[in-house]
């Protein structure tokens, strides 16, 4: 009797290992009733480098999440969203993610905020299998082998890459910069970029890392200003560093065209700098996957939401949403249009029957997020528009077609 | 009713007359008492006693001296007085200490010399990267509405070596030139009370009559008061009026200089005079037990 | 591909910002002198003071005050904003630790870090703002040499501001309360000298000077939360200029800020962050006192 | 204070848990968390898991800032290094987690020594400045190493697998890394009862006379940075192996303050100290969660606030304690039990 109470080290180690192997293993699944309404979460960068895209994103996001309940959910059942602050740390989305994916209730869509949480998120995905997309536009992600359950809600930053240099070979460039953060995000398409450049025709004679966010503006004028490129692209940012590189070529007299991606053309962001340094932005182009808000007209998706909007907020609506936003509620549009087949189809919705329907998309009229129609290819979408700011009345306005690589 | 009351204070003064014409020995000195301490007890950490109910005073004029052995406390009841216990993490937990009349507690050091106190640390302490004048700056910093030019040359006067030398960094000088830094320092502003602990200490032998020289100096020239702190008995015997021998944090013996000089056991613990022919311990037994009784 | 001209610019640029991390420099030395406390804290601070100004400069620029106004007014502001976080976190931080093992100190200092920042993004948000330039980015040319006018107006500012502070401090009466208390505070409080007064002073110039480098730094940088990022590489400075001096500092300033930016010139701009702290460690390594240092001071 | 060891005899002294009550509550203890999988949802499960990690990680720096005095930021960094080892171990060699896993903690180990270098000459400030600078310097050459460190975007690993069975699901990493935690709690406890535990307190005491006495001080002072990498060694590659694929940014030094703060708050030079530390600096942001949470409704928004109070509480959790109760936790803990031990004469 007394024995059998003698808990030392190594009993209670063997006794451990003999409980795991009787019940953590042997507990058979719990079948689970079809659920009351589609649970989406996602992490929004609240705080930290990103928060001021993360927090208009949310709240744009939530509009759009009670614009579709109001007007039927997805395949008659309304979403519930969840959400959590990661303050753009991948560890973070990550427990956040854990703690959604344990709840009673699963999501059947998880939206992750940054390409670290992307790369953190795969071997948990493999266990715990759930459509997810996000905010990242990484190359990595575009390859349904090794990422299987995540997909890409517009093109890859390589993708971008490729449109940006066409768009300059068009306009007959030799010589380029590429400038770009100190980050995963900055670096991702650099290695493609220079190799595509070389297959144009065109010289890459300076590549500049940058801090995502106070850099030394100086420093890299005066490199740029050695290399004088004719075009300079400029990725990895989103609201600081590339507006004052702008400002300081111009202020040192140099005529380079600049380019962004996605993340750094956002029209917000562009008049905010107009309105405190002035014009200097004139000209500056880049390449975007979906539509302004403004071009609500050619854009049906957009004419609902801004109705919407207006009917809630009122003169309190300032009649613009962010591209940002969009982006957001771009990836959510392709998740419920996956949500919705696998529903058609009379299928389970799980992870793996919506990765099927998601990839079975193709020629997707989007309601104008896109102008030609949306097929999804290697989990991404390859196409995108390059637009020129004008500092005259504060727009975006298009340069090119829809290009698709 | 009244008349029995009247009478009562009327025999209770008489009373005080006959006690102290029969009992004490009469007032001699009608001088104000500066300083007062009573009843002092200090602790270090929290944990560890340094001062065990002690008390003096010291009255204006007088140079009082305040004798011991190593880890006596006698440090201790000055940083004490002067306030400055909190920097080496002790504190006061009983006892009273006035200071001209009011009591000390609640005005921090720097105050407590705006009121003329001075304090001349153990092993000196000047500031030894500031230059000799930028010390006695430093030490008049408190007292700058008071302080005029000729009280930096009433110092440089009484220390003439110092004169020749105000631009040097005070870490170049010699112990001695150091030691009247230290004393310039402390006299910037005339203090009433001048707290001194062990001036002799690590001076040539030379020096360290001329410093008591200078002390004595001080304490007629100026008219300053001196509680001075000693190891060195012999030379506060010489020096001062009146004398407390303390020992483990408790003052075991105190009076006038030439009555303590008649005192056997001050003699012969403190003094080194007595019979010096001990053959055996047993000789010496009572001495261990005598001065176990003191303290 | 040598092009003599780009080195020098960017030599420039290099000692331009060694400027402004004198100044930073200059607050971490202060406080270390008079209190003994390393003030890991201190970019914080400075991010503090850089937001201070931001608040104050927007209210006026609602106002719509012409810019003279907007500088007058919200430069001895934002110091009065700086001088008081200065005075509260040396009298409810500092100074109920004081006569202790710095240890605590420090660890409150890097307690502090995480308080100011996460204040600074509860209060301001932590979206990067852009406030608005002491000196506009204007950008001259000497021939085919370009000079940011932004920057060296900065350096010329920032270094008057070093000169005058560190004239004070061997010259004024304060500064020699200050270097008083350095030695010795006990004997310092015996001498009349307020030492929690002295310790506040210190705190006070650090913050000023402080906040006067976050002002400067801002418009170059962006502002957000983590600008103290910045205050820890200047620990390179400190320890090289030997933690103790002033003079060490500001030649200490001028070498690391030419070192990073010849580090950016000849290796790409991720190097440039990381060159202060290879320079920290081997300083400690060989030469633990640094340039000007008071041997001694190797104890906590 | 302490001012003493209040043990009447060597056997007391020598002794391993401190009386019966002591030793009753850990068994309970232990059989607690064999129950906790059974009863909590994933992510609690997930949180516990995290706990046991950091937990390891701290009795490292423990051993290292509490025990020897030897103040680190730098910490986190290693954590790091143990996790990349691990994880280019596994990716370039192949090898399995029973030679992956010491291998790492050797190498960690080494890494440490090598950054505790600099104590030979310099101490107190100086040292935790090298350490701060060693922190940026690793992570620096994990960011832009990219053959070997797969860069910022970091690695991704296989789980472990012990007979035939995956350590992929919660429960499986609780049962694989909660009993390392404890075993390292423990030997870290008996370490102290060592000649080379009391030599690292000599050296934090007073190192001069640790000197004096005959401590080989540089010796030591290695032997604690080994030791105390050796934790974060293993707690990296704990951490590897918990969350499967890691990046650089996660062992940044917000990670070494964090750390710091747990030691600080849990109670430095204490074996209970990194317990608490690690349930607290875990479960404060689990509790500003839910309180933003029950303010969502009313702005959607308000998680803005998460992270950056976050950062604030830390921040003046670290300073209260170091001003109110420079103990920590664990030392409130042993007085509560000690005021109920004596009860009803305690004071």
């Amino acid at each position: 009797m007394k024995k059998k109470f003698n808990l030392n080290r190594r009993s209670f180690l063997k006794n451990s290992a003999a409980l795991t192997g009787a019940f953590a293993f042997g507990v058979p699944s719990i079948i689970r009733a079809e659920p009351k309404s589609w649970v989406m979460a996602s992490s929004f960068p609240l705080t930290g480098p990103f928060a001021a895209a993360g927090s208009m994103g949310l709240k744009d996001y939530l509009d759009w999440v009670e614009m579709t309940n109001s007007t039927g959910g997805i395949a008659g059942k309304k979403i519930k969203p969840v959400y959590d602050d990661s303050a753009y740390v991948p560890s973070k989305s990550l427990a956040n993610f854990k703690k959604a994916m344990s709840a009673d209730d699963k999501p059947v869509f998880y939206g992750g905020d940054s390409t670290g949480f992307m790369k953190l998120v795969t071997p948990e995905l493999n266990r715990t299998p759930v459509l997810c997309g996000g905010t990242s536009f990484s190359s990595e992600l575009a390859d349904p082998k090794t990422h299987p359950y995540q997909f890409i809600s517009g093109p890859t930053y390589n993708s971008m890459f490729d449109i940006l240099l066409q768009h300059i070979k068009s306009k007959g460039g030799k010589k380029l910069a590429f400038i770009y953060s100190d980050t995963e995000f900055g670096k991702d398409p650099i290695e493609h970029g220079v190799s595509k450049a070389k297959s144009l025709g065109i010289d890459v004679v300076l590549k500049e890392i940058t801090k995502p966010a106070g850099a030394e503006i100086m420093t890299h004028i005066s490199s740029l200003r050695r290399a004088d490129p004719e075009y300079a692209i400029l990725h990895g940012y989103v609201t600081g560093v590339w507006p004052q590189i702008i400002g300081g070529a111009r202020k040192a007299k140099m005529s380079t065209k600049f380019l962004g991606t996605f993340w750094g053309m956002e029209k917000i962001i562009a008049d905010a700098v107009t309105k405190q340094s002035g014009p200097f932005l004139e000209g500056y182009a880049g390449v975007t996957p979906y539509r302004y808000f403004y071009e609500a007209k050619e854009a049906p998706s957009y004419g609902k939401f801004f109705a919407f909007l207006k009917s809630k907020y009122g003169d309190e609506f300032p009649g613009y949403v962010s591209t940002w936003s969009v982006q957001i509620m771009f990836t959510y549009e392709i998740a419920k249009l996956a949500i919705e087949k696998t529903v058609n189809a009379d299928k389970e919705v799980n992870a793996k029957n919506l990765v099927e329907s998601l990839e079975a998309i193709k020629n997707w009229d989007s309601g104008g997020y896109m102008g030609k129609p949306v097929s999804i290819e290697n989990h991404a979408i390859a196409q995108g528009r390059v637009y020129s700011y004008k500092t005259s009345n504060g727009l975006f306005l298009p340069i090119s077609d829809w290009i698709t690589t | 009713m009244v008349f029995f009351f009247l009478s009562l204070i009327g025999l209770q003064l008489k009373l005080d007359n006959f006690c102290g014409g029969v009992f004490l020995a009469p007032p001699q000195k009608d001088r104000l008492i500066l300083l007062k301490v009573s009843n002092l007890n200090v602790y270090y950490h929290r944990v560890i006693q340094a001062l065990r109910g002690v008390s003096f005073e010291i009255s204006d004029g007088e140079i009082v001296s305040l004798l011991g052995s190593n880890g006596a406390g006698k440090s201790t009841a000055l940083n004490a007085i002067s306030n400055i216990l909190s920097f080496q993490n002790g504190e006061i937990s009983e006892g009273k200490i006035e200071f001209n009349g009011t009591t000390t507690f609640g005005k921090s050091a720097n105050n407590l010399v705006k009121l003329g106190m001075a304090y001349v640390r153990e092993g000196r302490k000047i500031f030894s990267d500031l230059t000799v004048n930028e010390n006695l700056i430093a030490a008049s910093y408190a007292l700058k509405k008071t302080v005029k030019k000729n009280d930096f040359e009433q110092v440089y006067d009484l220390f003439k070596p110092l004169a020749s030398r105000r631009k040097e960094i005070a870490g170049y000088l010699s112990g001695g030139e150091q030691q009247m830094l230290a004393f310039g320092r402390a006299l910037i502003g005339n203090p009433k009370l001048l707290l001194m602990d062990e001036p002799s200490l690590g001076l040539a032998p030379v020096m360290v009559e001329e410093i008591f020289n200078i002390i004595s100096k001080i304490n007629k020239d100026l008219n300053t008061t001196i509680l001075l702190v000693e190891q060195n008995a012999n030379l506060a015997f010489k020096f001062s009026d009146y004398i407390y021998i303390i020992e483990s944090g408790k003052i075991v013996i105190e009076g006038k200089v030439d009555k303590l000089q008649q005192d056997s056991d001050v003699q012969e613990f403190y003094l080194g005079v007595g019979n010096k022919n001990y053959k055996s311990y047993r000789d010496i037994k009572h001495y261990k037990r005598r001065k176990r009784w003191l303290s | 591909m040598f092009d003599p001209i780009f080195l020098i610019e960017n030599s420039i640029t290099g000692l331009f910002s060694g400027g402004i991390y004198a100044l930073i420099g200059l607050g971490v030395v202060f406080i270390f002198r008079a209190t003994k406390v390393f003030n890991f804290a201190h970019g914080a601070v400075m991010m503090f003071g850089a937001y201070f100004y931001l608040t104050f400069s927007e209210i006026l620029i609602s106002f719509g005050s012409p810019n003279w106004l907007i500088f007058l007014i919200s430069l001895p502001l934002t110091f009065t904003a700086s001088a008081l976080l200065g005075m509260i976190i040396e009298k409810f931080l500092m100074r109920p630790m004081m006569g202790q093992h710095p240890f605590p100190l420090i660890m409150i200092t890097i307690g502090l870090i995480s308080v100011l920042e996460g204040a600074a993004a509860m209060i301001w948000t932590p979206a990067a703002q852009y406030p608005k330039p002491l000196f506009p980015l204007n950008i001259d040319f000497i021939g085919s040499l370009a000079i940011n006018r932004q920057m060296l107006f900065s350096f010329i500012l920032a270094i008057i501001i070093f000169l005058i502070i560190s004239i004070l401090f061997v010259r004024s009466r304060s500064g020699v309360a200050i270097r008083a208390t350095a030695t010795d505070q006990s004997t310092a409080a015996l001498m009349g000298i307020n030492v929690s007064g002295v310790f506040s002073l210190s705190w006070i110039i650090a913050c000023v000077t402080g906040s006067l480098a976050g002002i400067l730094l801002a418009p170059l940088n962006s502002l957000t939360p983590t600008l103290g990022i910045v205050g820890l590489s200047v620990i390179s400075v400190v320890i090289l200029g030997g933690l103790d001096s002033i003079i060490g500092v500001l030649i200490a300033a001028f070498i690391i800020g030419w070192v990073e930016s010849m580090a950016s010139h000849f290796f790409g701009g991720q190097y440039k962050e990381i060159v202060p702290y290879i320079i920290v460690l081997l300083i400690i390594i060989i030469k633990p006192h640094g340039l000007m240092g008071t041997r001694q001071i190797d104890r906590l | 204070m302490i001012i003493g060891n209040y043990k009447s005899n060597y056997n007391s002294d020598e002794s391993f848990f401190g009386d019966w009550p002591n030793k009753f509550a850990f068994i309970l203890l232990c059989l607690l968390l064999v129950l906790i999988p059974f009863i909590s949802s994933g992510y609690v499960i997930f949180l516990f898991t995290q706990v046991a990690v950091f937990i390891i990680a701290i009795v490292g720096l423990n051993i290292l800032t509490g025990y020897t005095g030897l103040v680190s930021l730098g910490h986190g960094a290693l954590v790091g290094v143990g996790a990349y080892a691990t994880a280019i171990l596994q990716s370039q060699f192949n090898l399995d987690f029973y030679i992956n896993i010491p291998l790492s903690i050797f190498i960690t180990s080494l890494v440490g020594v090598f950054f505790g270098l600099p104590s030979l000459r310099i101490r107190g400030l100086y040292l935790t400045i090298s350490t701060l600078a060693a922190s940026f310097i690793i992570i620096f050459i994990l960011r832009n190493w990219n053959s070997l460190t797969g860069g910022d975007s970091g690695l991704i690993l296989d789980p472990i697998e012990i007979f035939g069975i995956k350590i992929i699901s919660e429960n499986n990493k609780y049962f694989f890394i909660v009993p390392l935690a404890i075993l390292s709690i423990l030997f870290a406890q008996n370490l102290f009862r060592t000649r080379i535990g009391r030599a690292f307190i000599a050296i934090r005491d007073a190192d001069l006379s640790a000197e004096i006495i005959g401590v080989n001080i540089v010796k030591f002072k290695l032997m604690a940075f080994g030791l105390g990498a050796a934790y974060a060694g293993l707690a990296g590659s704990l951490w590897a192996y918990n969350f499967l694929a890691i990046l650089p940014s996660q062992f940044e030094l917000h990670l070494s303050i964090l750390f710091l703060a747990a030691l600080v708050v849990g109670g430095s030079a204490q074996t209970l100290g990194p317990v608490f530390g690690a349930f607290f600096v875990v479960i404060i942001p689990e509790l500003l969660k839910w309180a933003m949470g029950f303010l969502t409704p009313l702005n959607p928004t308000i998680m803005e606030y998460t992270a950056p109070a976050n950062s604030f509480v830390y921040g003046i959790l670290i300073i209260v304690f170091m001003i109110f109760e420079p103990m920590g936790i664990a030392s409130i803990w042993s007085r509560f039990w000690n005021y109920v031990g004596r009860w009803p004469f305690s004071p």
